[in-house]
């Protein structure tokens, strides 16, 4: 399964960087937010696989007993969720914004500002 | 017709989606849910309501702006941090206190928990204002 | 003894009152604020004594002691000659600017200038660490730099100002890395120390690197051929500036740094070898291109350039004779050329204009400058009994001594043009009949002809007395050569070789001279030469960088988001892909899990989905799929065992939809805007990327050097975290302080995306 | 004392969520911001004493033992990257007084700039990778709206480059720290530290390092993955772009600093060699871009790619002189860098732009700016005996100790290249006489003086830092043996018993 996902793994990154390289406003985003799945699963998978061993304590016990899912890549990817969702819903609006004022989605349009 | 379907629905589900969230928050110590999978969920109902009947009486229903929302979110969260400081402990150092009314409730209470209601708040004015602001940009 | 550094520092506090008595005292300022460098005169003058005792005054505190510089200073008899000149000269340059910018509205800030450079220039001379001296060293530079562009609306001012500021500066760069060299060559940063490890470093393996390096700050400063062009374009500055830094003072500092030096570099065939040719390249030079000019400051800026490349090829041939010949026509040069700008500057002021050949006469109106101008131009021919006749005797018997006739006919031919020059700046614009000059000829002011007259006879007088003279000048000659030196100077030498070339010369000058008219026609060849010199060759040089900063630009910077991703893309790739061939270990291909049905269906899921927002036109298709892929990996999550992440991935997968689709509409359909061969290129390069990332995964999934830490979690989140949802636990307690880096986050994204939204300027302006 | 660790994060947190809740006063949101950046500055102070006084000092946060936790960590080097934010955050805050237009006020300025000074702190003080992930976050979001608050077309434009790129380091700084802890199992620095030391993985290791590299690479603005800063830098009001200058590249070299002398040591023959040329790179394409314009900010822009070089060329040789030296040019490229930009926010208001073909006149004019400026510029341009001559002396030497004969002759030669198109500057918006254009409305004598003394404390500092360049560089040498000999720190984080 690991193999596995180490392939899904590269296609969502390939995917993402293609995306990326296109000119269209929306597909960078698209390409931004399959970046960050990727990056996220990378994660989740490197830390290891435990199937169905969630990190929930029984009830009544004090300790969770092994085989378990590491906690803390879950925890972490939580916040990396987040954060990508924040940024994400901000560039969103930064594009849209960026897209009505240069009155076009083509990103080759959006370049006055560098020479 | 879409619309009234819609706030009818919405009359039944935004309690609903309240409850829940309410729910998800208090045993996400425990099980799984939390502060931020809450805020989500409250968001969604009020969002819904926004959009069968319109931001501005959304935003009688929740009586504080949404901008301000995020700002006790994050003091709150902020904050919980600070008795640990009073107690000349770290930062964030968590201070747990039992809350026992026999027969009704009987558990511990802390920053944590404090904390968690932060993200919450925060959770729940983000989505909002960028909701309303989108909506208002339709117009 | 403390009060040598307060002397180099005390023009600096001064310069920071120069503002409040210009604003008091207008053009009167410039007396007041001479009183200083009178002072500083007979201070160094009174530190001579002790120079010629062998215990000169020295003073040396920590400054960055942790990289081996010290704020130290040491008076011996170079060091003081030098600061008798700086300070002696600068006193009448003060007076001068005075008179000469009389009411200029920026008259304070020359006052400020002038006095900030000599503090440098002092600083040059008297500090004892290299890096110290370097400091001083380039402020004199940027002193320089604002002098020169004194008169900055100009064009060519400016440009002149940047010239003399890059070159120098340049060089000023290559001296510090001899310097750092030749500290690590010698063990010390202490000038002091280092004359006395000569032999130490001319067999160290760093001596050629130093040398060069050295060199290069000393010629560029000194205006050594090829790199003399920046001085004839620095006479843009107002004279006071020419006069001082460009004549007397600082184009000497080159010299000055060679003859500080010579202990611990000089004596070798390189040193010999580098001084004379260059030195001689510059006397030819600008001894040929002085003859062909007709602006006065022009003039004179060309026999600088050749003095200085006299004084360089002197230090060259190192005798006991050029070192003295060196140090005399070093202090009879600074005097005389002194003189000269000042007569120059007061001859333009008062008849606006410095063109040679349409003056004449001007001995009615201006007596005083003329007997200034007939006496210091006794001295650059090396006719009267003056102190400059001294040394070119000496000169020309080392010349003669080291028995290189090239040279000596270089000299001879040199001398023959300051003769001519001489004729033309202090006789012949005095003589004859009064000319037609754009203003009526009448003698400057007190101010701007004490300078000159009180230059001009102190070099008669210095020659007259020349026992005075040697006497003052023996400790410097000690200091070059390392050793105590006996010094005599006598006027008359006996009728012999150098006393016959000295005839020769003079004839040639004089020659050149009665037929200026001829030999400036004659010259149109030098004016070529200047067109295609180095002076064109700065240009070009800039221009080229200038292409070349560009072209660069263009290419790196193009505007281009993709081209910056694909640069991102390539480098990590090239990288990561580099390090992981080189250093890496092929990866374990074993899965641990079996691969499930259901697995694979999900994983199928994400594959597709993946391709799908690639390749669907429709915005809508490519949104749903991309859900579908995120989706797919909530599966995943909800597989392994991540019920919070899988609820969270679902929800923010559901929103950020929402979100698009609320915004998407409001945006242009998807269009092919890409060229095929780019689809192409981005394609394969996609491919390889994910290809690495999943590569990278593959060997990532099998190294486990160490446990992970979270069994520390799994034990203590019910007893010390009281929560059963280890996850939650982490987030709101362990790790809460990324929990409130990303509540913030998301806090300021909704803040951002509103008012982004709210707040639109365009068309407005704000800074 | 370890308290002290946290402060300097709490503070601007809270003046954030405090200007947030007062959105609708903008004088208690102005008064907030000069008191709140002063508190930190002062608390700053603090924390520089007591880590100079008592060492490397720690905040288990949670009072969670490292390395389960996240541990604050204050040594020597992050102290002083906080004190530089105090010492910006204050300058930049009371310039915005003057300067800043009250619709950006009112759209919530200050809260941004509060929390970006707090994510920066957050950066330089965590102990721990994912934390500093996190820091990084939202000191990018804060820039990211800080950037495009206004919505100006230029602005725009500017945002999305700087936007996906930064986007895309963190993608990649996130795969790093995943596979990373993968690898090793944790993610505190100094036990990662320890858990990497004589492992034989170095493959994955140096692979990750590059990833690591990339990343933060982008962040400081390293050649060739600087693009995003000369498209965007000079496109905000120029109290965002100064703070940006000031700060945000500076995170990406202290985070080089930090993960190249703590935890990818295995292989440094390899990886400081990539990095030493990485740097010699940067400086050049830097310079040569800053050569191609003519445009006051854009300008800056690049020469701070270019410098960022400088910084990058004393990790790349590692030694103790090496670092010390990029350490003082942090602070002295800090201190001149959002110097500049606040004088040509200055120059802009006199001059009516930021063209230096449309400036002109302003030696005559306004001797105080054109001196000011010029004393900064030529501490810029390495002219001694200016902090920047300083720092480029110091890497030099170093350079030179280290027989890198190259790095240096191509330093000394862009600091060069810098002198002139510093001069560029003088030469046509103060020297050239002024093009004639009469301005709309000249700024009052009160606005003047409020933009110029932050002008004129940030000019004395790199004055001061230059002549009396002892204490600095005293500093500096102690915070690269900490960063050389890291047993102090991990100690300090983990605790005596396991070095």
């Amino acid at each position: 399964m690991e193999n596995l996902l180490a392939l899904v793994i590269g296609v969502l990154y390939a995917a993402g960087i293609y995306m990326m390289l296109r000119r269209s406003l929306v597909k960078l985003i698209i390409g931004l937010a399959l970046l960050s799945n990727a990056a996220n699963l990378l994660i989740f998978t490197s830390g290891g696989l435990v199937p169905a061993r969630p990190p929930l304590i029984a009830r009544g016990e004090s300790a969770l007993a092994a085989p378990f899912a590491d906690p803390l890549p879950q925890a972490l990817i939580l916040t990396a969720i987040v954060i990508s969702f924040g940024v994400m819903a901000f560039a969103l609006v930064l594009f849209y914004r960026a897209a009505e004022e240069a009155g076009a989605d083509d990103l080759d349009r959006l370049t006055s500002t560098d020479t | 017709m879409s619309d009234l379907i819609l706030s009818t629905a919405t009359r039944f589900l935004m309690p609903l989606f309240l409850t829940f969230a309410v729910f998800l928050l208090l045993r996400g110590h425990n099980e799984p849910g939390g502060g931020f999978i809450a805020g989500l969920v409250a968001a969604a109902g009020f969002a819904l309501y926004s959009l069968a009947y319109s931001p501005g009486r959304m935003l009688q229903l929740l009586r504080v702006g949404p901008r301000t929302l995020i700002g006790w979110g994050l003091l709150l969260a902020a904050v919980s941090g600070l008795p640990a400081l009073a107690a000349g402990t770290p930062f964030l150092t968590a201070l747990w206190a039992k809350l026992h009314i026999p027969g009704l409730v009987n558990l511990k209470v802390g920053t944590p928990l404090i904390f968690d209601v932060g993200v919450f708040l925060t959770v729940v004015g983000v989505v909002l204002t960028v909701v309303v602001a989108l909506q208002e940009e339709e117009d | 003894m403390t009060a040598l550094p307060l002397a180099v520092l005390s023009p600096f506090a001064l310069s920071a009152l120069a503002p409040w008595a210009h604003a008091r005292l207008k053009h009167h300022a410039g007396w007041l604020l001479a009183v200083l460098p009178a002072i500083l005169t007979a201070f160094f003058g009174s530190l001579m004594p002790l120079a010629a005792s062998g215990a000169p005054a020295s003073f040396r505190t920590p400054w960055v002691a942790s990289a081996g510089v010290m704020f130290s200073f040491h008076a011996d008899g170079l060091a003081l000659l030098f600061a008798v000149l700086i300070s002696g000269i600068g006193t009448f340059i003060l007076i001068y600017a005075g008179g000469y910018l009389k009411g200029h509205p920026q008259q304070g800030r020359m006052f400020v200038f002038l006095l900030l450079f000599m503090g440098s220039m002092l600083g040059v001379v008297l500090s004892d660490n290299l890096i110290t001296l370097f400091v001083f060293w380039e402020l004199t530079s940027l002193t320089s730099y604002l002098l020169i562009g004194f008169n900055h609306e100009q064009e060519r001012s400016r440009r002149a100002a940047l010239q003399a500021l890059v070159v120098t500066g340049t060089g000023g760069l290559a001296m510090l890395a001899g310097f750092l060299l030749l500290g690590t060559a010698a063990g010390s940063m202490e000038l002091s120390e280092i004359v006395e490890k000569g032999d130490q470093i001319r067999s160290a393996a760093l001596y050629l690197p130093v040398l060069i390096l050295v060199l290069m700050g000393a010629f560029t400063k000194s205006a050594q051929f090829p790199f003399h062009h920046w001085l004839p374009n620095a006479m843009e500055a107002p004279t006071p500036v020419s006069a001082y830094l460009h004549s007397a003072t600082m184009v000497k500092a080159g010299v000055f740094l060679l003859a500080r030096l010579t202990p611990a570099l000089g004596g070798t065939p390189e040193w010999e070898a580098s001084l004379t040719v260059f030195g001689a390249a510059t006397m030819l030079a600008g001894g040929a291109l002085a003859l062909v000019k007709t602006d006065l400051k022009q003039l004179l800026a060309y026999s600088t350039v050749a003095s200085l490349g006299f004084m360089v090829m002197l230090l060259g041939i190192g005798s006991p004779y050029a070192v003295k010949g060196c140090l005399v026509f070093l202090t009879a040069h600074a005097l005389y050329k002194g003189a000269l700008f000042m007569v120059a500057g007061a001859v333009d002021h008062e008849t606006g204009t410095r063109d040679a050949s349409a003056l004449s006469g001007l001995r009615t109106g201006m007596p005083f400058t003329a007997f200034a101008a007939v006496l210091a131009g006794l001295a650059m021919a090396g006719l009267g009994p003056w102190l400059s006749f001294i040394g070119k005797e000496l000169a020309l018997e080392a010349v003669l001594g080291g028995g290189n006739l090239w040279l000596t006919a270089v000299t001879v031919l040199t001398s023959a043009s300051f003769v001519t020059v001489a004729g033309v700046t202090g006789l012949r614009i005095f003589s004859g009949p009064p000319s037609a000059a754009p203003k009526k000829a009448h003698e400057a002011p007190l101010s701007m002809w004490i300078g000159p007259v009180w230059l001009a006879i102190k070099g008669a007088l210095l020659g007259l007395m020349a026992g005075k003279a040697a006497a003052f000048l023996a400790p410097a000659v000690s200091s070059v050569l390392g050793r105590p030196e006996q010094m005599k100077l006598a006027l008359w030498h006996g009728v012999n070789a150098a006393l016959g070339l000295s005839a020769l010369s003079i004839a040639l000058g004089a020659a050149a001279y009665i037929g200026w008219d001829r030999v400036r026609s004659a010259g149109r060849l030098g004016d070529t030469i200047l067109k295609w010199g180095p002076d064109r060759l700065y240009d070009l040089s800039l221009d080229a960088l200038s292409a070349l900063a560009r072209g660069q630009t263009r290419v790196v910077q193009s505007g281009y988001l993709r081209y910056y991703l694909l640069a991102v893309i390539l480098t990590v790739m090239t990288l990561a892909g580099h390090a992981l061939y080189s250093r890496g270990e092929p990866p374990v291909m074993v899965s641990t899990v079996p691969v499930t049905a259901y697995g694979a269906a999900v994983a199928l899921m994400i594959v597709a989905s993946a391709i799908a927002a690639v390749l669907l036109d429709t915005r809508l298709g490519a949104i749903a799929a991309l859900g579908g892929a995120g989706g797919g990996v909530a599966l995943v999550y909800v597989m392994y065992g991540a019920p919070d992440l899988a609820m969270t991935q679902f929800l923010v997968e559901t929103l950020t939809i929402i979100l698009f689709v609320l915004i998407i509409f409001k945006l242009p359909r998807f269009a092919r805007l890409s060229r095929p061969w780019s689809r192409v290129r981005d394609g394969l390069i996609s491919i390889a990327a994910g290809g690495m990332m999943a590569y990278l995964a593959l060997v990532a999934l099998h190294v486990d050097l160490h446990p992970p830490i979270s069994s520390y979690f799994a034990e203590n989140s019910v007893p010390a975290g009281f929560g059963r949802n280890v996850v939650n636990v982490i987030l709101v307690d362990f790790r809460a302080l990324d929990t409130l880096g990303e509540i913030s986050v998301l806090g300021l994204a909704g803040l951002g995306a509103y008012a982004l939204l709210k707040l639109r300027l365009s068309g407005r302006k704000a800074v | 004392m370890s308290v002290l660790t946290v402060i300097p994060v709490l503070i601007p947190l809270c003046c954030a969520v405090a200007s947030l809740l007062a959105r609708r006063s903008i004088r208690l949101q102005r008064k907030l911001a000069v008191a709140g950046t002063a508190a930190l500055l002062f608390a700053a102070i603090g924390l520089m004493t007591a880590v100079l006084h008592h060492g490397v000092l720690c905040t288990q946060s949670g009072s969670w033992p490292a390395p389960f936790g996240i541990t604050l960590v204050a040594d020597i080097l992050s102290s002083v990257m906080v004190m530089l934010t105090g010492l910006m955050g204050l300058a930049v805050a009371i310039y915005s007084l003057a300067s800043m237009d009250e619709a950006r006020e009112r759209s919530g300025y200050y809260p941004l700039l509060h929390m970006l000074l707090a994510g920066v702190n957050g950066a330089f003080l965590t102990g721990d990778l994912f934390n500093l992930y996190v820091w990084f976050e939202v000191m990018l979001i804060a820039s990211f709206v800080l950037l495009a608050l206004g919505g100006e077309r230029a602005q725009m434009e500017g945002a999305i480059k700087y936007v996906t790129l930064n986007l895309m380091a963190s993608a990649l700084f996130l795969a790093g720290v995943g596979i990373l802890y993968g690898m090793a199992g944790t993610l505190n620095m100094a036990d990662l530290s320890l858990k990497l030391r004589d492992t034989g993985h170095h493959g994955l290791i140096t692979c990750v390092a590059m990833l690591f590299l990339t990343a933060f690479g982008v962040k400081a603005a390293l050649f060739p993955v600087f693009c995003w800063l000369p498209a965007s830098y000079h496109t905000p009001p120029v109290a965002v772009s100064a703070i940006f200058a000031g700060l945000l590249t500076k995170v990406g070299v202290y985070s080089l600093l930090r993960v190249f002398t703590l935890i990818f040591t295995q292989d440094i023959p390899y990886t400081h060699t990539i990095i030493l040329w990485a740097a010699g790179l940067t400086m050049v394409t830097g310079v040569l871009g800053a050569f191609a314009q003519n445009e006051f900010r854009r300008i800056l822009s690049f020469h701070s790619i270019s410098q960022i070089g400088y910084m990058v060329m004393g990790l790349g040789l590692f030694s103790p002189m090496a670092l010390a030296g990029s350490v003082y040019f942090l602070v002295h490229h800090s201190v001149v860098k959002t110097n500049l930009f606040l004088i040509s926010g200055v120059a802009e208001k006199l001059g009516g732009s930021f063209e230096l073909k449309k400036l002109g006149g302003l030696y005559s004019s306004s001797p105080v700016v054109a001196g000011l400026f010029f004393v900064v510029a030529m501490s810029l341009a390495g002219m001694p005996p200016l902090a920047g001559f300083v720092g480029k002396f110091i890497l030099a030497r170093a350079g030179l100790e280290a027989g890198q004969w190259v790095i240096v002759g191509v330093a000394l030669a862009v600091g060069m290249v810098t002198l002139m198109s510093m001069t560029k500057i003088w030469g046509e918006a103060f020297w050239k006489g002024s093009p004639g254009t009469a301005l709309p409305q000249p700024p009052s004598r009160k606005v003047l003086v409020t933009l110029l003394v932050p002008v004129a404390f940030l000019a004395a500092l790199t004055v001061l830092t230059g002549i009396g360049a002892a204490p600095l560089i005293h500093v500096a040498l102690r915070a690269a043996e900490q960063m050389l000999d890291n047993s102090q720190y991990i100690a300090a984080v983990l605790g005596e018993g396991m070095r």
